[in-house]
């Protein structure tokens, strides 16, 4: 199989730390009881999980008993839709954006169906909101408004308190999808207006298969996963332990490293975006230069196509991706690109750079080196042409 | 990722026909060009056959790809097919015989392999001067939409 | 912490088989790619995701497109019934037991303030179910019957092709949740009556946090998680990679060593089992003798209390349960028994012993020298005795 490799593909998923593998260990081999279990070898584990839970709440800037743990982003954003509209059952209009990851938006799109008004807000050019129109769209009858902290494809962060500080003059309940935003933004939930927020491990050097659901301290909550009673009723189910120590440990990581770690990512971000932009024709960069995250550019090279190019880099083993990675298998072009008004001719031909802490600088190089060669000779197989 | 086979990713790393063939009214030879597709839709192909009067052999064949990994074998792979051929053997030519040429195309890239074959009619129309009925909202001259007018109905019926 | 014990809790969760251990670390350190992705570094790992599929329906019996993951027993409880329901709007009916696990029982109980009408069968004084009675409640309004293979609880196993017999006679979709029967009692869903069929990883060797639905093809399935359309559209979230492999490892070991570690369990059950009922004055087998799982047993002392059995057993590093695990803050003593009518003397006072195949006959012996000496304390304690 093929270990190594350039991985600038950190918003699909992250290398697991180290450290967090190692932490996790025990719990896989040896300590294996079950924390709900009556016997002291069951109970330790246990601990172990609330030790986690103040770990997790910790880089949110959250109390612990705010935490649940979910199995990842989807179940995550699932699950607190699910539960702010189960919570107030006689308002039916909910507020998300155009951008939003499919595990919310293909979720709103469903509850169409079962009598629910969605307003999709729009973004200009730049992948931004219009708080007029969220302003606009408010009304008493609004359960609960679910925008992403920061877009998975163009990194494009939202004025999040802006926004939340609108939703609570309106009473609704306000839900946050923080996958791509947490580790790389700072989080403090104690001075936030924000009810929930979703996060996924496997987007912060944990494992795939764990994340965690922040619920305020006094926010209604109806689980999506009902059973044994397991998170304190929240979320059933025999809670994923190893995954959980996993998770507890990378938000230790996290939030030791974030300010030197995002430093570093945004100057190598910064050095691949101006470089290519300034040596090879024809390419724009999709998203607002600043209200970005610090790790993530997404590159329009007008007149050949993304999956070309990919195939083109992983030749050179460089991982990159167009679009969002969930399904590969989809051959629509990205709706966030689209939402945003990207021309048919950048849109096509649009790849996203994703970096973390483990990128070096000579990876970079070694991006720049390639991709003038790649986007040339796919231009000279391309029918179409600048004039 | 893709299941592509070998041979996907050979003609698509290596292809060796790309580009176009200029007409330079060599006597007894005509150059007919077909295209399909738009950048709109994210697949184009435009295909440049150099033809001989007489015997109405394919003398050479270029083509231009917009579009994906499969869009470009498959491109390479017609022409390695139409080589050689008249236009009637061309005729016989199926995006299947282009996806088998390449070892199998996964099933929800059989339609790049229908581009090849679109461009292939259209580029022996104009050979041979026959008008073909345009799409329905065909006003956007020569690269025209027909991604989603190579047609549900016609992938389905391919593949 | 405490890394040994004779555990005997395998029906709460498992000890992970070293060799499931061995398979998922790769995946947790090197190929941490996303299977959906575009390079050859992601795609990889789905070849492997797809491995552990087979492997999966090999224990089952099986095909492989016929098995979606998720993130254990009480998702796919919850998915199972949740999907039968939406794929038939116009029934409102759900026949389920009194004795299933909570994570279809509460399920249950929710549903019915959601205008659905549930009939919970009743259960004998050995645990076993009345086909009769089942066949009395099955209408054409009868949307989905969801019973157990085994109870988690006494090991009870019920005909499970007797019942679907007459469930797929009245048209009613048949849920199975075997979350204790996989590994345990062979499986041949190519054979069966059974539409869809629930496992969990972490009974069977492979982690906590993984476990797999059997849905039966031609079935009409309607996702619980909703977003970027893994799993072929019906089990969206990025893959637990690592878990996926572990529970493909521990499926194929499963295989490998049911007849002989189930012969080995039973041999070694019965032994405990026998030599309690025949040395301790005034207990219990709760259960049907024969109809059994074979690694479990249930026993009731009489005028003695669970907990205060269960610690002094702590005390000597043995791990055994009362009732479920779920939710050990519980005090309600079980509802599987009480549904049994097990008298009060007895209820209160059950201990269950569930066996896997690292049990040995060391421990055992361990066991069988303690237990008198700790009922007797216990009782020269309890103001009842027997007369
Ligand atoms: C913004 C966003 N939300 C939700 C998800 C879903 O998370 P997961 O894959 O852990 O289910 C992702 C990542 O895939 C994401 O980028
Ligand atoms: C019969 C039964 N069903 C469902 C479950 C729930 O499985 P999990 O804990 O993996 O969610 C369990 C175990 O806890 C069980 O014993
Ligand atoms: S050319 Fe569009 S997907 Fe292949
Ligand atoms: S006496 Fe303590 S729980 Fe009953």
């Amino acid at each position: 199989m093929q270990k190594n490799c350039i991985y600038l593909d950190n918003n699909a998923t992250t290398k697991v730390d180290p450290e967090v593998v190692e932490a996790m260990l025990p719990y896989l081999t040896d300590y294996y009881g079950n924390p709900s279990s009556m016997h002291s070898f069951g109970g330790q584990v246990g601990k172990v999980v609330n030790q986690a839970r103040e770990q997790v709440a910790a880089l949110l800037g959250a109390d612990e008993s705010e935490v649940i743990f979910t199995s990842g982003g989807t179940e995550g954003d699932n699950a607190a839709i699910r539960a702010a509209l189960l919570a107030q059952p006689q308002k039916r209009h909910i507020i998300t954006t155009q951008v939003e990851h499919p595990a919310v938006l293909t979720l709103c799109k469903q509850l169409e169906n079962q009598g629910y008004t969605v307003t999709y807000l729009s973004v200009n050019s730049q992948g931004q909101l219009d708080l007029n129109e969220l302003e606009a769209s408010l009304t008493g009858n609004t359960a609960l408004v679910s925008i992403m902290y920061a877009n998975n494809e163009t990194g494009v962060v939202f004025p999040i308190e802006q926004i939340g500080m609108r939703v609570k003059e309106h009473g609704a309940l306000f839900h946050v999808d923080a996958v791509q935003a947490v580790g790389k933004i700072p989080m403090n939930m104690k001075a936030s207006t924000i009810d929930m927020l979703t996060m996924s491990g496997h987007k912060i050097h944990a494992p795939k298969g764990i994340g965690a659901l922040y619920v305020r301290r006094g926010v209604r909550f109806r689980p999506l996963l009902i059973g044994g009673g397991q998170e304190r009723g929240r979320r059933s189910g025999t809670p994923n332990v190893p995954g959980i120590v996993g998770l507890g440990k990378a938000a230790e990581l996290e939030l030791l490293h974030i300010e030197e770690a995002t430093a570093r990512e945004k100057k190598l971000r910064d050095r691949l975006e101006q470089t290519i932009i300034a040596t090879i024709p024809d390419c724009e960069v999709n998203g607002h230069s600043t209200q970005r995250l610090p790790n993530t550019t997404n590159i329009g090279f007008k007149y050949i196509e993304g999956e070309a190019i990919l195939l083109h880099l992983n030749k050179h083993g460089i991982c990159a991706s167009s679009g969002s990675a969930c399904s590969s298998g989809s051959l629509e072009p990205s709706h966030v690109l689209r939402s945003m008004g990207i021309p048919y001719t950048i849109l096509h031909g649009s790849i996203r750079f994703s970096l973390s802490r483990y990128t070096t600088n000579a990876e970079i190089d070694t991006v720049l080196e390639v991709m003038p060669g790649i986007v040339e000779h796919l231009r000279a197989l391309s029918p179409f042409k600048s004039d | 990722m893709w299941d592509y086979t070998d041979k996907v990713l050979d003609l698509f790393y290596n292809p060796k026909h790309q580009g176009v063939i200029e007409d330079k009214d060599e006597p007894g030879v005509k150059v007919a060009v077909g295209d399909v597709g738009s950048i709109a839709c994210g697949d184009a192909l435009r295909l440049h056959l150099k033809v001989e009067q007489d015997t109405e052999t394919i003398l050479d064949a270029r083509f231009q790809t917009f579009g994906c990994t499969s869009a470009i074998a498959s491109s390479e792979a017609l022409i390695e097919l139409i080589q050689g051929k008249t236009l009637d053997e061309a005729l016989k030519v199926t995006n299947k015989d282009i996806a088998s040429h390449l070892g199998g195309l996964p099933e929800a890239k059989m339609h790049c392999s229908v581009m090849g074959q679109e461009a292939l009619l259209s580029a022996i129309y104009n050979y041979r001067g026959i008008k073909r009925e345009a799409h329905d909202d065909d006003d956007e001259g020569a690269l025209v939409c027909t991604c989603f007018g190579i047609s549900e109905s016609k992938i389905r019926r391919v593949i």
